[in-house]
């Protein structure tokens, strides 16, 4: 039961292809370097490699060395020269081998990618891309299954954007590099494997737009990234049961479009936010905020939250039980139900 | 194991280097020759007498120097000396809030900065005044940064002279990408090549931002100089808080080139720098500069240098203090004769009247400025803060806030 | 009309000293350095300049170098040999010159101090403080007024917290320093130079609690650092129209105390949180999350949030209207009462 | 500028170094250097062949090595590696989720972790197998980490050896601290003094935080010896992608002493190792190390070495085999008969059979093990999050979890 908008596509659909989510973004980025030979990839093992999990296959084969770069071992490095590289007029992609790596280059996404355009009155422009493998489900040993996305929807400058599905992925890579901002692009690694089918004819959806995956009126799941598969299956599975929820996929986490969650929390009067980031001080906290100020007199129950626990990333035994699965989406269901 | 630096290892059993009270006997000779003539690589053209000394090596970097550059040089220094002075005076006045001063870097700024060409990119850190004034950005450009009202009004692509980094070490790396960038652009391999100019601090070197960017400008041969004016202090902590060795060592590591120049000699620094850019340009680079110099004012007007150094390190440097040896050379050799420094006096007094003119009649930006240029596209999220504030503000009638 | 405890701690005096936030913390330094030999001050210019707030004033001297170490300019390099030291058995107090030059070490937090802890199964202990300066207020460049405050809340296995004035900040930094886990602690800077009522023989309020710093009953103001004497202005202010406004100074940002928090809205029945910070995925955020949450059915109005605007640090000409003041805080609070 | 690193800098005109596709001159010749013998530099004591090659410099450091010890390396060897074999046919097996091979580095880890001293202090990065093996860390302690149970369950403490450390870089400026702390109390000075010795890899070298760890360490003379093993990739990309020089050649930039080792010959890598640690607990660190090896095997089990390197840079390097070379030589001076070869093969084989035993009864910890120690003192939070959980879970009636 997908949106009209995701029927539309389908239907619209010339000749579609099944994909998984990698794929997609290999062929987002293949088309986007196509079409403007200012694209450029950086990144550690993303040449002969294709990276580690080959998003950028044979893409340096066909493209150069010149436009596929594999960089020194060093994120700092990576960002920083793109900053630069962006200033002298080219458009960036960053690759971030894994989610726990990014933060050697915090310091210049905080203070150079985020300020260069306001600083600089407009005068400069910054169009990079950082792409982030991101959240967990892959069995990693530490530092590899992180979900800092938080950390930079708090930070004003950057627009943050994560897609959850295969279609998605095409698109939304390729409109985060046409974009005039730095753009972080958050990918949920555990659901690289997922299936799609895609029409590259199609008309994209919007980059900065969450989106309603499925209809419900008993209550509402927002999720984004990884989660949303984990809602999608939560509300199927809550369909048998009679119980009827409405999905929305978030998409753009900064800046966040919440007009959809709060016309779907007015008519369900009821909101569980599905993240597996930890909880304190978290863009789930952000939402909880916002829709309980915007939809007061709509809540029946309190915005509830099903997250990552406040804990370091546990060893990978663990992580089945520190990551919102099915039940505890539903649990949660039944609790804001039962308010 | 006997390399070159063996002589700045201390002795078994010496006191650690930074964690006894008493310096070691390296420390102590280091010292010495950071206040004396600046190690035996010096480069050094004129003088602080003022004579022209030769250089076998960098000589023909300068040949083409006439008597009318060199008072041109000259007068560049003592123009952007003179309004460092201004505005230095407008702070202490409560017309900036802080004010960054380049007395003594004088000729390191005007050196390096005579060096470059139109087509070439500058990255400064944020006491280059001196460098923005040889890349065309005025002075009263720079002064929202320190009154509060913008962070720097020139147009950094038109100038080819970014905005001012205060994060140390950070627009190494960007300044490396830029320079990566004009070698992507084949605009690198020939006399009209294009070359990048980075300008950074003692203190930054300790940075692993400057690190890595010796790093990637050395793996791509970036045109990239990495221009590091030691003026042996990081506010408080002197050079040997941050290293062993002479910096401009460092880029042996690397395997590029590294010199030190005079920094209070104009003459030298220029002929150094146009050597690097050369190089660069035409494909050689990345080089190393370390333009030693001394820092012969308070790190900002909020620092106090009476509590870390003593008067008579001053004094030994005001001796070679970087526009009275031209000056004298000038002199000596009847290039100039005292016309010419009155007019230069007065063209001074001119710009600062101006400056300071300018300064105190800057605006206060207004409060929507806040919300803009946040991002390139729109942002709901911002256009919508930016009316629920300008309203509440409305809601003032025209007074309290 | 200050809290029992306040009245109770100067009620025990027997010498009270008037001292600032400033001199506090540098006293609070000294105290803590004599009590434990183990104590080290590392950081930029904390040596003979004493920092550039003068915090660390004289230490040097009466301790020698072996105990406060003017480190090299970064950042990463004084967190991460801090954890070296911690490790072997030191108690590192690290000082972060401004708000805006902490990122560079973020890498070393986020990933060695928050987790080593935990990854050793508690075989490694890391005792380490590091001192933050924050917030605006004071005319400063870019950069110098930051609040990056909800990075660190949102990180597990660190703490947090943030004194608001003079008496606070000489017992926190004791207790932060005497603390066996990691401690980000934050100082507001623009607040160096508000005194206080001293006396080193009194009990100190616990470190991890936040407090009522005054009573009222008609909406509750919650506030750390810099903004809590915004919102006592605001409190006295509204008093004189006869609002009675609640103020409750957090003092712990992570893990947050807030029982306090829902006691008070229970009776009230309003909030609104006032920080500096950004308000996107902030720890203001987290607070109206868990209050909607806690005091679903005792709220009036929705949790309000007065917070710095979603855009970089302005330049300081602008700073009195990008921050929370008095005006801002009562007309917020008059919104929530006209809910 | 007739700087001995000239010989690496780019003809002007020349390809850049990484853009273009096809490899300078001086990147082919350090790609053959870099296959052949390592340099002109490289301290080799013990040839591939297996003859003992005279170094007058460093010979005195492994003079006391009798017949038994060279035995006793070549079975640390023959069992690391036998570990290391068993633990990646566990992964192969779904034992473990991922394996990190040590294949080729055995004499680098071993020569470094016999150097060792019972009072000094390691950190590794995350290959360190052979070390932990010399700090007394068992196989079976390494195996939670690649298997998802813990991140390491030895005493990092009472094994003087720290946890692995996967961020690359970070543990470089955590020794650097620690070795500062063995200075602060006085341990460093005399024979008996102590020293810690911290372990990265070629890629590694480009991090800011290595930088700032060899900043650190030569300010602060740390007893720090830094162990590089350039085993000539970072997953896929080889040592020209980090520098332009010899990386031992990087400690020249800061003032201390940098060798470069035969990774591959365990005599030289103790000889160096001992001479490094020795300079350290007299107060002559830091120093740096760089071993020379080769990754035998893929850069983890999920990596696939097939699509960036081709297998005859492989098959060179079998022949410089770190315990092929041992056992020649044993058998050539008739040191060890068969009996001791079966005899080792022997307890290798023991030993894999009991790291398999171990490994496969393995249990999955316990759910509230993830909220535990997450903070030395008590924290409420945590504690409810907890309590909630394992509520939660409790409401399965015994199953579904
Ligand atoms: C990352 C960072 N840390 C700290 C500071 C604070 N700070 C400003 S200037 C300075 C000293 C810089 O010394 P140096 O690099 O020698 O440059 P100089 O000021 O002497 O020109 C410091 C520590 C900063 N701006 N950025
Ligand atoms: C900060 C960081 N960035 C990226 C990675 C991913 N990664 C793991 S190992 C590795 C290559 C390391 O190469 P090297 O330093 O030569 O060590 P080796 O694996 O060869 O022993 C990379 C890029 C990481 N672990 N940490
Ligand atoms: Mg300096
Ligand atoms: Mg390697």
């Amino acid at each position: 039961m997908a949106t009209p908008v995701l029927n539309k596509t389908s239907a619209a659909a010339s000749a579609t292809q099944t994909t998984t989510l990698a794929k997609s973004l290999n062929l987002g980025l293949r088309a986007a370097m196509e079409a403007d030979p200012k694209v450029l990839i950086m990144g550690e093992d993303v040449g002969k490699l294709g990276g580690v999990f080959r998003i950028t296959d044979g893409l340096q084969k066909d493209f150069g060395e010149h436009r596929v770069l594999d960089t020194p071992l060093a994120e700092s490095g990576i960002i920083g020269t793109a900053v630069g590289l962006a200033i002298r007029g080219f458009r960036p992609v960053c690759e971030i081998q894994f989610d726990g790596f990014i933060f050697p280059a915090f310091d210049q996404i905080v203070s150079q990618v985020a300020k260069l355009h306001y600083r600089s009155q407009g005068k400069v422009k910054l169009p990079m891309v950082i792409r982030v493998p991101f959240g967990g489900g892959i069995g990693a040993v530490e530092h590899h299954s992180e979900s800092p996305e938080s950390y930079f929807a708090h930070t004003a400058g950057l627009r943050v954007v994560s897609c959850s599905n295969a279609v998605d992925a095409y698109w939304m890579i390729q409109q985060a590099i046409r974009c005039d901002d730095p753009v972080l692009f958050f990918e949920p690694k555990r659901r690289y494997y997922e299936k799609g089918q895609l029409d590259v004819d199609a008309e994209p959806y919007p980059l900065f737009a969450s989106r309603v995956l499925r209809r419900g009126d008993a209550a509402t799941l927002v999720a984004y990234g990884p989660m949303v598969k984990t809602c999608l299956d939560a509300a199927a599975a809550a369909a048998e049961d009679g119980t009827s929820l409405e999905v929305i996929d978030l998409r753009t986490l900064s800046p966040l479009d919440l007009d959809p969650v709060f016309e779907s929390v007015r008519r369900t009067g009821r909101l569980v936010v599905v993240s597996e980031a930890p909880r304190e001080s978290s863009l789930s906290g952000e939402i909880a905020a916002r829709v309980q100020q915007e939809c007061f007199y709509s809540l029946e129950a309190p915005v509830l939250r099903v997250t990552g626990f406040d804990t370091p990333y546990p060893p990978s035994k663990l992580e089945e039980e520190f990551l919102p699965d099915l039940d505890r989406v539903l649990h949660a269901v039944d609790r804001s139900l039962a308010w | 194991m006997s390399s070159p630096e063996q002589w700045t290892h201390p002795e078994p059993g010496a006191a650690p280097a930074a964690t006894a009270a008493a310096p070691t006997a390296e420390q102590v000779i280091a010292g010495l020759r950071a206040t004396s003539e600046g190690g035996a690589e010096l480069v050094q053209l004129l003088t602080p007498e003022g004579e022209r000394v030769e250089n076998p090596e960098f000589d023909r970097y300068v040949a083409d120097v006439t008597a009318e550059d060199l008072r041109g040089l000259y007068r560049d220094m003592v123009l952007v000396r003179r309004a460092d002075r201004e505005a230095n005076a407008l702070q202490r006045q409560g017309q900036l809030g802080i004010w960054v001063p380049l007395l003594g870097q004088e000729a390191a700024q005007i050196g390096a900065g005579r060096a470059m060409r139109p087509q070439d990119m500058a990255f400064p850190s944020y006491r280059e005044h001196g460098v923005a004034w040889c890349r065309g950005v005025r002075p009263e450009e720079l002064l929202g940064i320190f009154r509060g009202t913008d962070n720097g009004s020139w147009d950094p692509i038109a100038n080819r002279f970014h905005l001012y980094t205060i994060v140390i070490g950070n627009q190494v790396l960007n300044a490396a990408g830029y320079a990566m960038g004009q070698r992507f652009d084949g605009k690198v391999g020939d006399d009209d090549g294009e070359a990048t100019m980075v300008f950074f601090g003692d203190g930054a070197t300790s940075q692993g931002d400057v690190h890595e960017g010796f790093v990637w400008a050395s793996v791509y041969d970036a045109p990239l100089v990495f221009f590091c004016q030691n003026n042996q202090w990081a506010i408080s902590e002197p050079t040997e808080r941050q290293t062993r060795l002479p910096l401009y060592q460092r880029a042996r590591g690397y395997g590029f080139p590294g010199v030190r120049v005079d920094g209070n000699d104009v003459l030298a620094t220029l002929a150094v720098s146009r050597w690097a850019l050369d190089e660069c340009r035409h494909g050689n680079g990345p080089v190393l500069i370390e333009a030693y110099t001394y820092r012969m004012d308070a790190h900002t007007t909020t620092d106090d240098p009476t509590r870390y150094r003593l008067s008579d390190e001053l004094e030994a440097w005001k001796l070679k203090d970087p526009i009275e040896r031209v000056r004298v050379n000038l002199i000596r050799h009847e290039h100039a004769d005292q016309a010419f420094f009155d007019s230069i006096q007065a063209e001074s007094d001119q710009l600062a009247a101006e400056l300071r003119e300018f300064c105190v009649n800057m605006p206060d930006p207004p409060p929507d400025r806040m919300f803009r240029n946040v991002y390139a596209e729109p942002s709901p999220q911002v256009d919508a803060q930016r009316d629920e504030f300008m309203e509440y503000l409305a809601g003032f009638s025209g007074g309290a806030h």
